[in-house]
């Protein structure tokens, strides 16, 4: 057996488990949660009185604006001096939900809006309030067009979730650098890691066809390969 | 039943609404007719408050709303507006991610709570009634323009709204089923349904209105009994245009009758 | 105040790496070892208290132990002049000497003074980063001596300079890789346990340890251990 | 000028259209009608290949096409006919980001390449004739139904098409305007385009087709001469369709007259 | 003068500059690609005949599923072993080009297909072929719907240059560890280097408002509080 197949088949199992034992976690909370919130975030901005409004564009600009990793640290590093002590894991939830939060909140805005406005009519003609309309007219509209680029979002996170390593969050990526440090073989140990990454956001991108077929089967538009 | 006093709609700076105050009896038929462009889809629109004029006053049952620009309207004010008003769309917006049946089942699920089984059994009667009984599980995008104009008249139908507005409501029907649905609607009409009718079809509207309403460039030019207006025009305009229809009856098939 | 909290808590935060063999790195069981970290553990012993662990990124490290993460780092922090302005060193624990490694076939590097000019691939935050600087080298900015070595071996930097230790065990794990020391500087470099300042009790208990552990041959066994001879000077 | 010959159309297991064969002389106007869902669209929507017949042969001008289920059509070739048709869609589907004067303008300068003032003159000329000069600059989410159905039709006759395929181009135009573009339409024809009109307007229908052809089920129930077909119908099935609006006219306004 | 203020001002102009060289060109060029890929994969996807279609799934597919930073590694370090010895900058140029090429093409295949039938016919209907229909009627409707996501994308893709450090270019996150390492202070100068990002995403931000605002002027969807 050659070396790099002898040493991916060692690391293998240690790369998995701290996939399932973090990465899994980590993406798939921080990424419902951070749903939420951009969903209540694009809601505010389509709906909401000003001031709130503001509030939620200052959230994006300055989440969108600026590095994760910063983020990270400040919230881990940088609130313990006023007084707030998070652990790791906690930490690296609220700052990846604060992103997913802000970056589908664009989205998920832009595809509200793209709901034509007869479709709101049409439902508050039948007495809907706007909660209904939203939920029982708008969003499954608008959820076609969603499915892509959220999934973009959401396969981002699986591989972001590697900058929890920063703040101590022994995640996968995290185990491939420390095999990387007594084997000298990053480009094996990455390319390993890759291979899970890509597996897990496999499962994502397979959901996400799903998702596409299921909202679409209604037609009026282009039929298209795929 | 409908009270307009002196409603006024602006789009920026067009007014396409110009100070109209209308009266519709509890269970009467107005038809609201007029060249394109005159206002009938707006005027319907600002009746269950999908437009919010610009300034007068609504009544519409116990409800009562006034309006002035810069003022906002209270949501509930709204919503007890739309709770007792059906619509039919001009260009018929039915839900595209819900087949027919389920168009028509959505308020009656949504809205008023219904059991499934009880809000599919009369989405069906409904739909049958439409002659839509074969398209039930269709998707919008499939329908035929006549097609969704049923589905559409049956999705308003379904709520049994007090008041019934429609646009067009025949506008993609051929002569039979025109004369089909404008039976159904009759029906309704005289089981108490109040009923606001923008049409261009003269012979839907003098077939089925008590009141007519000729609207012109957001003004009101002649209202009145549907007999009267359709048959003796008081207004050298109304004349022009009712007699649009006898003079095209007369060159076209009319012959042939 | 620290130490009472330490004492009475009876556990010592430690970070570390983890990443950096042989110091503080995982073995094939996945368990944190190495140098530094049983040096760490025997400190803790002599405290009487146990050691606890955390792991991170070495930019993080330092902001851990100002967020008070951990109570002291020992991950071969190299005691300098501008690091002792912000934190308080124990005695020194480990003396290395830097070492310059170039590609086998290079022979235009002798020593530190040919460097001028040329490339040299450093992790940023470490003290060789500085050192190759001082010598004149073009600096490659890398995240470790792994990568460092990968720029070096495709000949897209000419030299980097590491400590002899590290490069002992690369060799171990590759030893046909081309790539040779030329030249090893003549002082030792020391590192030391990093502390916050301000809690000299602390310090004097850990130099403390430090000597105790030297003295009753702890010190020598890791030692041995991981580098086959003495490394304390 | 155009022929179809055994043509059908199936979405799914539904067969929509069912072996029509038809010839439509040059410079003549064909009506198609009959009732909703039978399949008046997707016929014209085959002649100029938005829809691909699944079986059957379609010659225009020149060109000629034969299909068979799981043949590929070139591209060239659906282009070659599609060139020299026009449409009007039944729900108009102008194109919501250009304003009514760049919706009638696009083909000529993206198509034709015309140089942008000579295109622009031809629009504002087209625009006036159906009455539309007021909304030149207005987007079509403003206009109103008739008014959109209005740019629609200048937008398809702007390209000079040999052949017009209207769908039910007066639907949303009140008598009045519906007599005006009938007119624009006649007048079309007398000067040689060929014309195929969906419509259930069959005051319309008789006023300007030539020939008539009545659809029901994807069948063809009776064609002919259109004088014939709506004065005259040989089937029973026509002469009911035909006789419901004389009816709605003698039992609605037509009194008043 | 306080010490954090102090040293923020010392390190703004180095970190700035390393922005202007590395981080902005980067930047701007692999957008700039980065779409283009997007474009032509999304409309290979939508249209293309079925082998190109697999292809570029399998793109997306990898490209989406794997860290960018392993794909840096791969073209950087893995790529000399087959011969190919890249300079930094242009690796990092193609390894974001390919990233943004992914996550675009998801997107505007997206809303190419969020487009109604309906217009395709009506720019066939007029004589248009399918370059023109694309061109002049499909994408500038799909562009209100593609402005806020394909913002995420390039909003993420000016912090994410600097993994670029990873493979030697010295980027503004680079400059800021390089203070990092003299100074022991990197919550301070990560905030700093937030802050050049912020400002540098700000100018992203105003003009995707202004984008959306030009794209939506035709109306007929919600009017909505932004
Ligand atoms: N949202 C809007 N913004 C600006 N102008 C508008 C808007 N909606 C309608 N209008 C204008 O208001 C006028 C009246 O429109 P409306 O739709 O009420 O006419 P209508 O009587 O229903 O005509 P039709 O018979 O053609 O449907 C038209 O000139 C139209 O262009
Ligand atoms: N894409 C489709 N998929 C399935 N069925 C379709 C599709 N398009 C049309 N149909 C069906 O084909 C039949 C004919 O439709 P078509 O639109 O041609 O009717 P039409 O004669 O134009 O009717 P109308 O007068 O109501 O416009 C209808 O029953 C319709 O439901
Ligand atoms: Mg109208
Ligand atoms: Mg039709």
């Amino acid at each position: 057996m050659p070396h790099w197949l002898q040493l991916m088949m060692d690391s293998f199992p240690t790369l998995l488990w701290a996939g399932v034992k973090f990465t899994v976690p980590l993406t798939l909370l921080s990424f419902a949660f951070g749903l939420t919130l951009g969903l209540i975030t694009a809601v505010t901005r389509l709906f909401g009185p000003t001031p709130l409004v503001l509030i939620a564009r200052f959230y994006v600009w300055v989440i969108r604006g600026t590095p994760l990793l910063v983020q990270l640290f400040v919230i881990f590093y940088g609130l313990p001096s006023v007084g707030i002590l998070l652990d790791a894991f906690p930490a690296a939830l609220i700052g990846f939900t604060l992103n997913i939060g802000a970056y589908s909140s664009e989205i998920i805005r832009a595809v509200i809006a793209s709901v034509p406005k007869g479709q709101w009519e049409a439902a508050y003609s039948i007495g809907m309030n706007w909660r209904q309309a939203m939920a029982r007219t708008i969003l499954p509209q608008a959820a076609r067009v969603a499915v892509p680029p959220l999934s973009n979002t959401f396969i981002s996170l699986v591989k972001d979730t590697s900058l929890a390593a920063a703040i101590t969050v022994p995640e996968l990526f995290q185990a491939a650098q420390r095999i990387v440090a007594t084997t000298y073989e990053p480009l094996i140990l990455y390319i390993q890691a890759a291979i899970i990454y890509l597996a897990l956001s496999s499962v994502l991108s397979a959901l996400q066809v799903r998702l596409e077929k299921r909202f679409s089967r209604y037609g009026g538009m282009l039929e298209a390969n795929r | 039943m409908i009270e307009l006093s002196h409603i006024r709609k602006n789009f920026g700076d067009l007014q396409v609404i110009d100070d109209i105050s209308l009266k519709v009896k509890e269970g009467s038929v107005t038809a609201l007719v007029g060249p394109s462009g005159g206002g009938k889809s707006t005027l319907l629109r600002c009746i269950n408050l999908l437009e919010i004029p610009t300034s007068g006053t609504i009544r519409l049952g116990e409800a009562v709303i006034e309006f002035a620009p810069g003022k906002k309207v209270g949501w509930d004010a709204v919503q007890k507006i739309r709770r007792q008003t059906g619509m039919v769309f001009q260009n018929f917006q039915l839900f595209p991610h819900r087949t027919a049946l389920e168009n028509v089942m959505e308020g009656l699920v949504t809205v008023l709570k219904w059991p499934r089984e009880k809000a599919d059994a009369r989405a069906r009667e409904l739909l049958t009634k439409v002659g839509m009984a074969h398209k039930i599980d269709a998707w919008p995008s499939t329908l035929s323009g006549g097609q969704q104009q049923r589905v559409a008249i049956a999705r308003a139908l379904a709520m049994s709204p007090r008041v019934l507005l429609c646009d067009e409501p025949t506008s993609a029907l051929d002569p039979e089923l025109a004369t089909e649905v404008v039976e159904v609607l009759s029906k309704l009409a005289a089981e108490g349904t109040t009923m606001v009718i923008a049409t261009h079809d003269l012979r839907l509207a003098s077939r089925v209105a008590d009141h007519a309403v000729f609207l012109e460039a957001g003004k009101v030019v002649e209202q009145g009994a549907a007999d009267r207006v359709f048959g003796a025009p008081e207004h050298e305009r109304t004349r022009r245009f009712v007699s649009s229809i006898s003079a095209a009856v007369q060159s076209g098939y009319g012959e042939g009758i | 105040e620290n130490l009472d909290k330490i004492k009475k808590a009876g556990v010592i935060r430690i970070g570390t790496e983890g990443t950096y063999a042989p110091f503080t790195f995982h073995d094939a069981a996945n368990k944190l070892v190495g140098f530094d970290v049983e040096i760490g553990e025997a400190v803790a012993k002599k405290l009487g208290v146990k050691a606890q662990f955390v792991e991170g990124k070495w930019d993080g490290l330092i902001a851990g132990i100002d967020a008070d993460r951990y109570d002291a780092v020992i991950n071969q922090v190299g005691i300098t002049d501008a690091r002792k302005q912000k934190y308080a060193f124990s005695e020194p624990y480990i003396a290395s000497k830097a070492v310059l490694i170039v590609r086998d076939d290079n022979t235009d590097i002798k020593g530190f003074a040919d460097l001028k000019g040329k490339k040299a691939a450093q992790s940023l935050t470490s003290n060789y980063g500085k050192m190759a600087e001082a010598s004149g080298a073009e600096l490659v900015g890398t995240d470790g001596f792994d990568q460092s070595i990968q720029l070096v071996l495709t000949r897209r930097a000419d030299a980097t300079l590491n400590d002899s230790l590290s490069f002992l065990d690369f060799k171990k794990q590759k030893a046909d890789a081309p790539v040779k020391i030329v030249a090893e500087q003549a002082e030792a470099s020391y590192s030391g346990i990093l502390l916050r300042k301000g809690d000299d009790e602390l310090v004097a208990e850990v130099n403390k340890a430090l000597a105790d552990i030297k003295a009753d041959g702890t010190y020598k066994t890791i030692s041995d251990k991981y580098f086959g001879q003495d490394v304390s000077k």
